[in-house]
């Protein structure tokens, strides 16, 4: 079930470094209903400029106080408009939307990888498999400041770009690293395209089953417009994927990688 | 009383005068969450060819001013696979669908157009002429009065359904289109289709689009699409559908009364999913307010206040 | 190094590519006050008839999402009155002065022309043919190759002065009327004018302009003038003065890549008084990070990058 | 001399009535120059919708402190936007625009007239008018709700539409009740059209010079684009009164009435 809340209340919306925000909102249907891998599609401007929704990954869920929370980046003009969005002021909201990352699993040793702003929908995922699983989790960003508040699954390994946390260079090169001193059962990734394809190809050598959450422009947000289409693996001529109905989650084998 | 806003169009009965925009809404399966497809006027279904289509690569998508660039490119299954899998479940919708049509061949319309008469489903067709004709060097067959006159001639010449003409914007007379294709026989007319633009992406310095050029809706086109409902309506008998932009039942009063019997409502779906039913409601209340006994009193209402000159 | 922004347009030497929209900016005097005149590129005047015309009554503006209509209806005081009055004050104005020139018939266009030759500051004609023929019943001359080349080429054997074509987007094939004038032999050509457009008050069940239609702008029509300036850019020679809907840097650059050697700002000095100034400096900050040593270079990046085809 | 001054600063922006609000703004530059009648011109949102500044006349300056305020009723897009905009927010203004009342004068019998918001310019005016001029003023509103904050003259004649306000009626009425009682020097009016037609009916017939200030669609504001153009009085054919630059203050004799 989607819920279109026209009014939902901005609870928090604060920096957590650099030009990215934590936005917390009081969604009790949607709160309810989240998965992790899902995202919402706001509007956050109230003109007709910019006119289409924003998708953002659920960051977070606190379904006892019914909040929602994602973590966004000032990119343009709709986040800088949602950057000024007080306490207080309400969104129009839909959600949760798409389909979200495959958990049905327990006892397994589970990885996370993240890069940049594609860390947002591991943060919701770490929280819930860490119930039943062991997690480990692989973050790659530019700089200390883009790190993630509000861990609640082990602390993750970290590579930074500059070297101002964890260790310099590429999340892929870490993740390859505790690969080879361990085993995992799945692993998950989110984050730039280049950082993907890298994991798929670890995935591959390493035989772990792969989920990744994909990216791509969106208009209805709902599967109605056809705007957001993924090249799918296989035959040519084929259909696309959906990245807001039959994804942003997929597994890596039914994406086209090149 | 209750506002009566039933319309009558192209032989079709509407509990009301909105319906959804091609392309826009699916195949009637992507808003029902938000509200129950039986409370629109009509629905009207994604564009069909007679094969599948592909459609553009991504990124189709680019955002504009009120405005949006799409480059779908009539990514569709195919008539057959819409028969099989999609109208069948539409039988218990509550509301008349229109199949909108396309094809890149007079014999491709014809034949998209026949097929369609196996499902007892379809309440009319749209055939959408804005699309490319192969022969003509790709120039679309809604750009020339003569070209539009054959496709729909030829698709209600072998349709028992009502045929509703969509037309291009694209072009430098409209009413020449609009009167051409009444003569070919058409039930009704939609306007309009999306203006051709183009966006560029100056970071990487190339067309946003992987297609280079799109189609822009929404808003922006709003004023655009008003008047050529506004001269169209006054020079053709036949009712007219119309579209562009529409997000609020103010935006479609605009068009009933620049001149036409019911509306559509694309790209505004994508800005507000509960925007048809809210227009329904808005359009209602207008009524109410305004002691409007039927809707269709409306239509037109602005160019019967003027000396009816554009 | 600072970057080269100097651009040559149909003879003259502009020190940037931003010039005003004609209509837009009065005859250089409304927006003194904010920055000097001779900061811009250019100056493009008002539209200049043979005979004062009194313009349409208002109301004459209606916005619209992202967009301006205007009935303004070519007000201005007659060609004499401009010589006499505001032409001489632009001597000093430290830039190139190009006077926008209109007229109802092929005769009109060219006494103008000849009578602009009396004044030493006028350094180009731009010529709006969007005007309407009044002997082809209304229908405007840059809506038809035919009509379009008549007056341009008129105009050019007429005028020693340099020529620009100021097309008209409501047609169904820009290149081919673009082709047109640069065979009359244009030596640049503006794109684009406006688009036709209405708004319906829906309090009052009327159109919202006295005139019923008005020309739409503003960063609303950006997408089809982009659309427009990189499909001419590919077919003429001549160099491409792009605008409609410019407000900022980054919009001008859309317009530049897509193949204009200029651009042009009309309703964005509207919002923003500072909006040509502002831009300037943004096109040399650009340049700057990018290490784009003449801006030139930037003409037409967008179909460079890609294989061409539109 | 105009200014353009991107971040204006909201000082204050409260409610005084109804749908109605008084809006304080930090502009040393603008306040500084204003004279009674001229207005200012403001982007009300953030993004291209809408797309157009709005104008308010000047309400009232303190020079001391740099004031400018305007006074402003809720009735579109752009207004509804301004009235969300809190202290400390800033606006984007041009101004001061326009040619503003006669005040060339001192020692007279000065009546105001005014009905709904045009009020705002009179009360500026009035302020100025009473340091040297013995100030009469006619306020006609709907209701007592819509009556301006802050008055620094006599205290005005009210008329109401619901009589929750001195008498029930017209504006216009109890102004020619006073001119019957008393000569006035001179005239100035601003409101609806039927109100200033009803207005200049009286000045011709008492005799009173008229100042009007007139009410237009604007898009530029300065004399660039021919919009606000408002009918002059004289030989049909000749041109329009610009309302933003040869106004929006006339003399009533340079208007066309009908
Ligand atoms: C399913 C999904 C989940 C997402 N989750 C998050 C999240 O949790 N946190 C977050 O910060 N962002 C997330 N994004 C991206 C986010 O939607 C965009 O950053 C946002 O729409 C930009 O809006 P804007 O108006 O600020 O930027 P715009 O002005 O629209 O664009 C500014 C720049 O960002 C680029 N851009 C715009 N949209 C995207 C996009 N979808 N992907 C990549 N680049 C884009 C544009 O090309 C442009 O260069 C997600 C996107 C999707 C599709
Ligand atoms: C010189 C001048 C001084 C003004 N001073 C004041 C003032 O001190 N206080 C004040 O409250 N208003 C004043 N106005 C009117 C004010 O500019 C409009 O109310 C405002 O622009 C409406 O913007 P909006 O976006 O809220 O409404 P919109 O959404 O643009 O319009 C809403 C409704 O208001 C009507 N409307 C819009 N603009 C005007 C207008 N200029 N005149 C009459 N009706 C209009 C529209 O037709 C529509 O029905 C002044 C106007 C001018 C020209
Ligand atoms: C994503 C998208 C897909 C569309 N697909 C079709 C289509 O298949 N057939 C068609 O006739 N029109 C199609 N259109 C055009 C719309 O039906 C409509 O004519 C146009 O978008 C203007 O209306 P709007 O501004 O309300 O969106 C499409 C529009 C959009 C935005
Ligand atoms: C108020 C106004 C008046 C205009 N007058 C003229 C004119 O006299 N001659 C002309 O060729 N174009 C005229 N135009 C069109 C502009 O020059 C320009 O082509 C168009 O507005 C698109 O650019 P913009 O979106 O930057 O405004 C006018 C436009 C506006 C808004
Ligand atoms: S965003 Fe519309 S189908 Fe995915
Ligand atoms: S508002 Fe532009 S000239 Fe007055």
């Amino acid at each position: 079930m989607k819920y279109h809340v026209r009014e939902v209340r901005v609870v928090d919306n604060v920096k957590t470094g650099g030009d990215i925000y934590l936005l917390t909102l009081a969604a009790p249907a949607i709160a309810a209903a989240a998965l992790p891998g899902q995202f919402i599609h706001l509007r956050c401007g109230e003109g007709l400029d910019p006119l289409l929704r924003r998708p953002f990954s659920i960051y977070g869920v606190d379904r006892k106080n019914s909040l929602v929370q994602t973590w966004y980046q000032v990119v343009g003009k709709g986040t800088d408009l949602l950057r000024k969005a007080k306490a207080g002021k309400t969104l129009d909201v839909i959600g949760p939307l798409g389909k979200g990352f495959f958990t049905d699993i327990a006892g397994r040793n589970a990885g996370l990888v993240g890069g940049g702003m594609g860390i947002a929908p591991l943060m919701f995922l770490g929280g819930e498999l860490a119930q039943n699983n062991r997690v480990h989790s692989f973050f790659g960003v530019r700089s200390k400041a883009q790190l993630p508040p509000g861990l609640s699954f082990p602390t993750p390994l970290v590579a930074t770009e500059d070297g101002s946390a964890g260790r310099r260079g590429l999340v892929t090169d870490v993740l390859e690293q505790e690969l080879q001193r361990q085993k995992m059962d799945i692993l998950y990734a989110c984050g730039p395209r280049a950082m993907l394809q890298q994991v798929v190809k670890l995935a591959q050598k390493y035989d772990i089953p792969l989920q990744v959450s994909l990216e791509s422009a969106m208009a209805c947000g709902v599967g109605a417009c056809l705007g957001c289409a993924c090249e799918k693996s296989g035959a040519d001529g084929e259909s696309w994927l959906k990245a807001c109905q039959d994804g942003p989650v997929f597994w890596a084998a039914e994406v086209k990688w090149e | 009383m209750k506002p009566d806003l039933t319309v009558f169009l192209a032989g079709i009965k509407m509990k009301n005068p909105v319906m959804t925009a091609s392309g826009t809404y699916g195949f009637g399966d992507a808003y029902t969450d938000f509200y129950a497809l039986g409370e629109l006027g009509a629905l009207v279904v994604k564009g069909v060819t007679l094969e599948p289509r592909r459609g553009n690569p991504p990124p189709r998508l680019a955002e504009t001013p009120a405005g949006l660039l799409n480059s779908i490119g009539l990514e569709n299954p195919g008539v057959e696979a819409v028969l099989k899998h999609y109208l069948p479940g539409l039988s218990q919708a509550g509301t008349p669908v229109i199949v909108n049509i396309a094809g890149n061949s007079i014999d491709d319309y014809v034949r998209v157009a026949e097929r369609l008469h196996a499902s007892p489903v379809v309440k009319a067709l749209e055939v959408n002429i804005s699309c490319p004709n192969v022969k003509c060097g790709g120039l679309a067959f809604g750009s020339e009065p003569g070209m539009a006159s054959q496709v729909i001639g030829a698709v209600k010449r072998h349709s028992r359904l009502p045929v509703i003409a969509k037309l291009s914007p694209n072009v430098t007379d409209i009413g020449e289109i609009a009167l051409a294709v009444e003569e070919a026989g058409a039930d009704a007319i939609s306007l309009i289709n999306t203006l051709v633009g183009m966006k560029i992406d100056i970071k990487k310095r190339r067309p946003a689009l992987a297609n280079l050029v799109g189609g822009l809706s929404g808003p922006a086109v709003r004023p655009v699409a008003v008047r050529m409902v506004y001269e169209v309506s006054q020079k053709v008998k036949v009712p007219l559908i119309g579209l562009g932009g529409i997000i609020t039942a103010e935006d479609a009063l605009e068009f009933i009364m620049a001149g036409a019997s019911a509306v559509a409502v694309g790209t505004g779906n994508f800005i507000n999913p509960c925007c048809c039913r809210e227009i329904i409601a808005g359009l209602t209340a207008y009524c109410e307010t305004n002691k409007i006994a039927n809707i269709t009193a409306l239509t037109g209402a602005a160019w019967r206040y003027d000396d009816g000159s554009c």
